[in-house]
């Protein structure tokens, strides 16, 4: 296949305004010995052909539907209409809306996208979106110590271990510190925070499926001078208290739960809110309410100062492309459900991750290690290695039983339950890790 | 008529989609009453015919590709194949967490993409975890800061070189990185200035970032000068790969002497914008940085396809899980598609739409400030007396998207021009005959062009008073009345 | 600026898709020289993205429920739900004539929907086969036909009697079965003139024919005295299901005594309208009439679903295969989704709805011929001294479709308007201001309203001279030139 | 689920301006014995629900993407861009174009595809398009006898024997006789047409796959004062001769091939194309290109006088639905392919097809019926009943051997090749072939 459209006789013609007679000629810039590599290259296929192809690699796959596997991303059911409007031609095809005029569309719907999460998180403002979860809670904790001046960052334990990866990776480069908050139980334990501090880092529910009690330790790091950051799941804030609530300055989060499909890790959309006081610290695009000269409402990217193509080496972040397909995906998601939508799907995943506890808890030499309360995923530890159980349970077609690192005691692993299951799969689950585990 | 807010069409009670039954449960007993929210989030109460009114409504009030010419430099704003689209369905409904075993068939596509992007770029090895160009200009300099930790020579090596034609992501990366930048200027010829270069170089110099064909659309060909005075000095010389379009199948970075590379699948292989994101942004590396990779990445082991996260020298992870899949399918899918061949003609096309359009543009009394034979972009200037911003806007009321504006900084009122090989000549000529017609009438209309545009969903908007006094969200009537 | 034919976008050698390879084949020797054609046919030669430029423009030259409130009285433009087309998906790699042990899963569906449209209209038995509500009209009256041929009284029974409300479809189809048409007149309460009715009767009378609610909206009261009537002269009595959508739920046709019935699935269960097509017209009968549905019928047998061609006293067959799936799909989903209560709900807001917009329409000076409860839709005059077609005219410029215009024909310059239940309270409101809006600056102002639209891709369009001298279809311009 | 936006609030106010107090009172006119039947239907589902549902039926079948079954529909590979260009909602979810202004999109798409049709056919005038192939058949065939004001029909008997029925059942009912012209071989008998016949009828290729010679039946059929009505392929119109050269005055087909999904046998579309002279004959809409008063270019039905909702009694016919989408699916398909595309796609069929006969023809027992030259179809003898076969092949997890009617043969089958398949395809129908016959 090819999507060009010249004739011979058009690229002749073209061709002969340049003063040229063949299309190598317009690479003569290029050193000799650098052109025409040949390239170990797949011959080229017909569109049938091609997913034809790729339908018999995705045979190989098992589809996760109704999983039971959690840790940031999970099986939720996304509503039809969701895909069918974020997918419209013109919100796919267009770029970052740099013409506003010819831009409405996606900059209204980016403007919408704010005002939501910062109804879900309780905080004033909210961008346009980040990469994912883990790169959300990265740029947070960089928009602390700018803000802070400080080079040091407490992180409890019980954040999402690849969350705290990416989060030291990045911390690395500008030469910060951070140290470890650890557990009590599946908990962070509270924990006087020194001075030198900039950013406080928690997570709730957290990596072992615990609710968080947060304020104390928002106090303690806001007596220390830093700024606390939460790191949430958006479907829990329908019924879970709002990090502004807690004393959170900062709120970031993974949104895949929000109407977009789990495709292997991603591309989802990593959401960020902060205090209003911090709107110029905050890294990616935003978008203003404004008016034309008619005086007609528009909307326009705003505060662009911040953003690299203007203070290039100064920037608050390199950031250019965010999320915003899939972030609008989570916008009509979460539009589509409304608040009482919402809380219908967050209160079944509570209802089936508590009976799903229970009945697992039953099996013998299962042992539940979440304290409760917890919310729609709970760490077991199981008489074998998790990793051999998932693969198990694969077998059987059901997905279950998250690995859960080292770090936190042996052969743990992660459930979830989401409102996708109903009485049967949880039946089922029980039933194939009894015989896994038989 | 103004185009109402989502939450201007809410009503309370109101419901759209009912997702499910929701059991009765004591909430307050299973989670405590004190982690409880005492108010809903407000969102919108929306029935499903008002959702899909309003964003269909949206869309008809944005233009994309699919709509329109939208010659936006240094995007590459080409047509993305519809199939890529069932392509990626394909692989949509996998857990990053599912046993790999289940997975074989999504490992073995990123593990053959590897292998692709490798060929392509000339590179050894290739991570697909970035999510976006930025991000893998992140990780590149992040694996060449390893590379000279892991010399002993990172104290030392403080510095990090950029043209001041580079995008702006690149001395923000580098900044990001914890390194100085400096800046080094362009030649009268719109390349690289050789000479500043070599005194900027030595042993505090870690990289040199360099785009190749640059943001002037021009092809530095004192490339393999530039690579060996690089190396001469222990630095490491980095690829952006944003204009990658102008030359697959026809050159690689890798020859050229580049260390590292970073690709955007979503500019140069067929991943749909999104209106600004998602994107991918793979990175590839000669042999010596391949340790410093970051994990995980996919490694054939017999006739299976594993996870491979024991990598000790590793930058670590840049972001959860492996990568965008939905973008990487979409460009295995556009590779195997075009082949090798398919990939050269591609970029043939897209240097001969770009060489057409400047010569068209030239006959209608745009200046060409660096004017040779250019790659797959060109800059241009409007006929004295006009203002870049003034053609953009008028550009919007004949249903075209405008160049980049003021871009790159060092030619003043920029109008960067990436047709794209995917525009037939029609197109183009349509497209320099407006821009002809609206330089005429703007230089005898001054009025008018200022004004412009007219015809668009909402006319020139004020983009000063957004900034000096931003609205971020909405509020309800009550609310605005109290904060106001 | 014109919006091209795709012919005009179209350039001698350029190509889009690219199926398949094709073989080097000798055509000649395996076709017969004598049977190849001379010259191509002239298709458009466009590549991939001018395609998409092209449909996609066209798109955005076009309104619809998903874009706008649509009252097209007895259409029910109601919103159909996004998930039916992810339903219909599912069926959609099914050849009607694989091996039907190979998709006992469709055809499971279809016995089901048979069932539930036996169930929700009171019949017995049900076909699936009709592909559009007039097709199942032909059939329903070629049941009739058939069941009066096997009573050996098809010579005496000639006529069918239809009101002068009706829809156009229902004399057109009878006269297509070889009938003579008889029109009722309507009383003064808008209902059948039952006495007029009884004069007709006869045992020359195959049928009468009726849309209950009928197509001003109102409930045949004395549809019991009319089904005992028809019955004693032993007539059938046919229900046209296009307004269906009122009572579902709430009373079935059956129930009333109607021997027949067809359903337009894409009114009233919610299979998109398509811009005209396809729908789907199953029909209904009681159990005397059973023998007649055409081939074939899914039936079970222990628990395999088996097609049934063995029908001896069978019309025949109507369309080749089965049905048009797709909308089968679609209307079962659509069923499952709501039970009995949603369906009985939608029809009672869709009546709300009707009722409070006439109310409504009133307050803004629209005259009401036959003003009592009405059903799913009511039909409105303007106020005197206006035109509908001009009122029609005004609102497209204010982005709404307009109702129904000049039907039923035995109302002046009447309005139909079916607003339907998956409208809000806001958009009914706004409707009708705007219709009131519209009334009164068209008294003040003649021209203006006379030279609506104003805003539209077209203005009002000279449909005389395309009746009087029509052009059918794009020529080259060689030709174009040739014939004018 | 439900769709519908009213809260309880609005209800009650809504009610209240109609003097009401609830909703059955809306239904005051309806006898009291009829209101509010006991509905025995399944209880409503979410849609998660329903879709899950529906995939555990759709599990219950084996799709025919790769079929080699034929007989008006056929497995052919539909590009992606028809799909999605079709499907955009305002396409999908408007009617029939009654307010042209607002309507142009539509509007223009048919006139467009009234133009591809009659390039195909080579006849100048086709319509927005009917139901199907045999219901197009049936109206041409009604439009020839109205033109020649006769009641009587010449049908070849290798005209698809669902074409014929469906034709019979239309003729039946206006009391016009069809008798059938036999077949010599597998091919229509050339015979006289008597005075009476108004329309002759052909099929090429026909139902066994032959491709007739039309132009003595044709000219036999002028010289009697009657029709010529081809029913024809519209894939074999790349490369076959048009009907309008051997002197076809209307043409009907079955859509399906350009660029449908098979969907169990419909939504499909029909097209008619017919000599200029028989446009005001011609059934179902039109569309006419016309000026606005800016004098623009716009696109309006036309010749409605023709169509019932006028007429009514006296109507052509009563159609009003069309099948809009699905030949709007037809219009992108032949726009997407040129006709280079479509030849190509022609020329890979032909040249698979005869492959497959050739194979096929080597096993112990099968016997070619089909006699040369053949397009993309052709019939075989088998030594047992072919709905057996059918039926093991399927076991096999392939689709091929339409039982042909009894009147043509005993154990005839029909096969079909598509470009769709390949070599291995070919190889592996063989196979399974022998395996079955073994």
């Amino acid at each position: 296949m090819e999507y060009t459209p010249h004739t011979e006789d058009e690229i002749r013609a073209m061709l002969e305004r340049l003063g040229m007679r063949e299309l190598r000629e317009l690479f003569r810039d290029i050193p000799a010995e650098l052109l025409e590599p040949e390239l170990d290259l797949p011959e080229p296929m017909t569109e049938a052909e091609v997913l034809e192809h790729l339908r018999a690699l995705a045979a190989k796959n098992r589809p996760a539907t109704r999983a039971f596997l959690g840790g940031g991303v999970r099986a939720h059911h996304v509503p039809a209409v969701v895909p069918h409007l974020a997918t419209r031609a013109e919100f796919v095809t267009a770029y970052t809306p740099y013409q506003p005029e010819a831009s409405q569309g996606v900059l209204q719907a980016i403007f919408e996208y704010q005002t939501m999460i910062a109804e879900l998180t309780g905080l004033e403002v909210s961008n346009a979106s980040l990469y994912d979860g883990a790169t959300a809670l990265a740029e947070g904790v960089l928009l602390a110590l700018r803000q802070t001046r400080r080079m040091r960052v407490a992180l409890s334990q019980a954040v999402h271990p690849e969350y705290r990866r990416v989060l030291k990776t990045y911390l690395d480069a500008i030469g910060a510190e951070v140290y470890e908050l650890p557990l009590e139980g599946s908990r962070t334990a509270l924990a006087e925070i020194p001075a030198e501090v900039g950013a406080v880092v928690a997570q709730t529910p957290n990596f072992l499926g615990s609710i968080e009690r947060l304020e104390p330790l928002a106090e303690a790091a806001h007596r220390a001078g830093a700024l606390f950051v939460a790191v949430v799941d958006p479907i829990s804030l329908a019924i879970l208290k709002p990090p502004a609530a807690y004393g959170a300055d900062i709120a970031v989060g993974e949104g895949q739960p929000l109407g977009n499909a789990m495709a292997f890790g991603g591309p989802h959309f990593g959401f960020i809110a902060v205090r209003k006081a911090l709107v110029r610290q905050l890294p990616g695009r935003l978008v203003s309410e404004t008016r034309d000269v008619d005086g007609q409402r528009g909307f326009v990217l705003a505060l662009s100062a911040r953003e690299q193509h203007i203070r290039r080496a100064k920037a608050k972040s390199n950031i250019t492309t965010n999320s915003q397909l899939t972030a609008l995906m989570g916008a009509v998601y979460l539009a589509a459900l409304g608040p009482q939508g919402l809380r219908e799907v967050a209160v079944r995943a509570v209802a089936n991750a508590h009976t799903l506890a229970e009945r697992l808890e039953t099996i013998p030499g299962v042992e539940r290690v979440t304290e409760p309360p917890f919310f729609n995923e709970f760490v077991l530890r199981l008489p074998v290695e998790a990793r051999r159980v998932r693969a198990r349970l694969a077998e059987r077609g059901i997905h279950a039983a998250v690995p859960v690192p080292e770090e936190y005691g042996e052969n743990l692993a992660l459930f979830a339950a989401t409102e996708v299951h109903d009485a049967a799969d949880l039946e089922q689950l029980e039933a194939a890790l009894r015989e896994v585990l038989a | 008529k103004a185009f109402p807010l989502i939450f201007e069409r809410s009503k309370p009670g109101r419901r759209g989609v009912r997702p499910v039954r929701a059991p009765e449960v004591d909430l307050a007993a299973l989670l405590g009453e004190e982690n409880l929210r005492e108010t809903p989030p407000r969102l919108p109460e929306v029935d499903e015919l008002s959702l899909v009114r309003h964003y269909t409504g949206l869309s008809r009030r944005q233009i994309g590709v699919d709509t329109s010419f939208y010659p936006l430099g240094s995007c590459t704003m080409k047509y993305n194949p519809k199939v890529n689209e069932a392509a990626a369905a394909l692989f949509s409904d996998l857990h990053p967490y599912q046993d790999p075993d289940s997975a074989q068939g999504a490992l073995e596509l990123m593990y053959e993409l590897q292998r692709y992007l490798a060929e392509i770029t000339g590179m050894d090895a290739v991570t697909l975890q970035p999510a976006a160009g930025a991000h893998g200009e992140l990780t590149g300099i992040l694996i060449i800061r390893a590379y000279h930790a892991a010399r002993g020579e990172h104290d030392q090596r403080r510095v990090v070189l950029v043209p001041d034609s580079a995008h702006g992501s690149n001395p923000a990366t580098a900044s990001m990185a914890g390194y100085e930048v400096r800046e080094i200027p362009s030649g009268p010829d719109g390349e690289v200035d050789l000479e500043a270069l070599k005194r900027e170089l030595g042993s505090h110099v870690a990289a040199i970032m360099l785009t190749n064909p640059n943001t002037l659309g021009l092809f530095e060909r004192q490339i393999l000068e530039i690579a060996r005075a690089a190396h001469a000095a222990g630095a490491l010389l980095y690829y952006d790969g944003a204009n990658l379009n102008a030359i697959m199948g026809w050159a690689r970075p890798g020859d050229m002497g580049f260390d590292v590379v970073h690709l955007n699948l979503h500019k140069t292989f067929s991943v749909p914008h999104g209106g600004g994101g998602p994107g991918s942004g793979p990175v590839g590396v000669k042999q010596h940085l391949e340790p410093f990779l970051p994990v995980p990445t996919v490694r054939k082991e017999g006739d299976r396809f594993v996870l491979d996260y024991d990598r000790p020298q590793s930058i670590g992870q840049v972001r959860s899980f492996y990568g965008n899949m939905g973008a990487l399918v979409r460009a295995y899918t556009y590779i195997r598609l075009l082949g090798a061949e398919g990939l050269k003609r591609s970029a043939a096309l897209a240097v001969l739409n770009a060489n057409y359009l400047k010569e068209r543009l030239k006959d209608e009394g745009y200046r060409i400030p660096y004017d040779r034979t250019c790659m797959h972009e060109f800059v241009a200037q409007p006929p004295e007396g006009l203002r870049t911003l003034d053609i953009a806007k008028a550009l919007l009321d004949e249903g075209y998207h405008p160049p980049t504006v003021y871009f790159p900084l060092i030619v003043k009122e920029a109008l960067m021009v990436e047709p794209t090989e995917t525009e037939s000549k029609e197109t183009l000529e349509a497209y320099a005959e407006v821009l002809g017609r609206i330089a005429r009438r703007g230089l005898e209309d001054p009025e008018w062009i200022q004004g412009a545009p007219y015809r668009t969903p909402v006319r020139r908007l004020d983009e000063v008073s957004a900034n000096r006094k931003p609205k971020l969200r909405w509020e309800p009537v009550e609310e605005a009345v109290r904060s106001s």
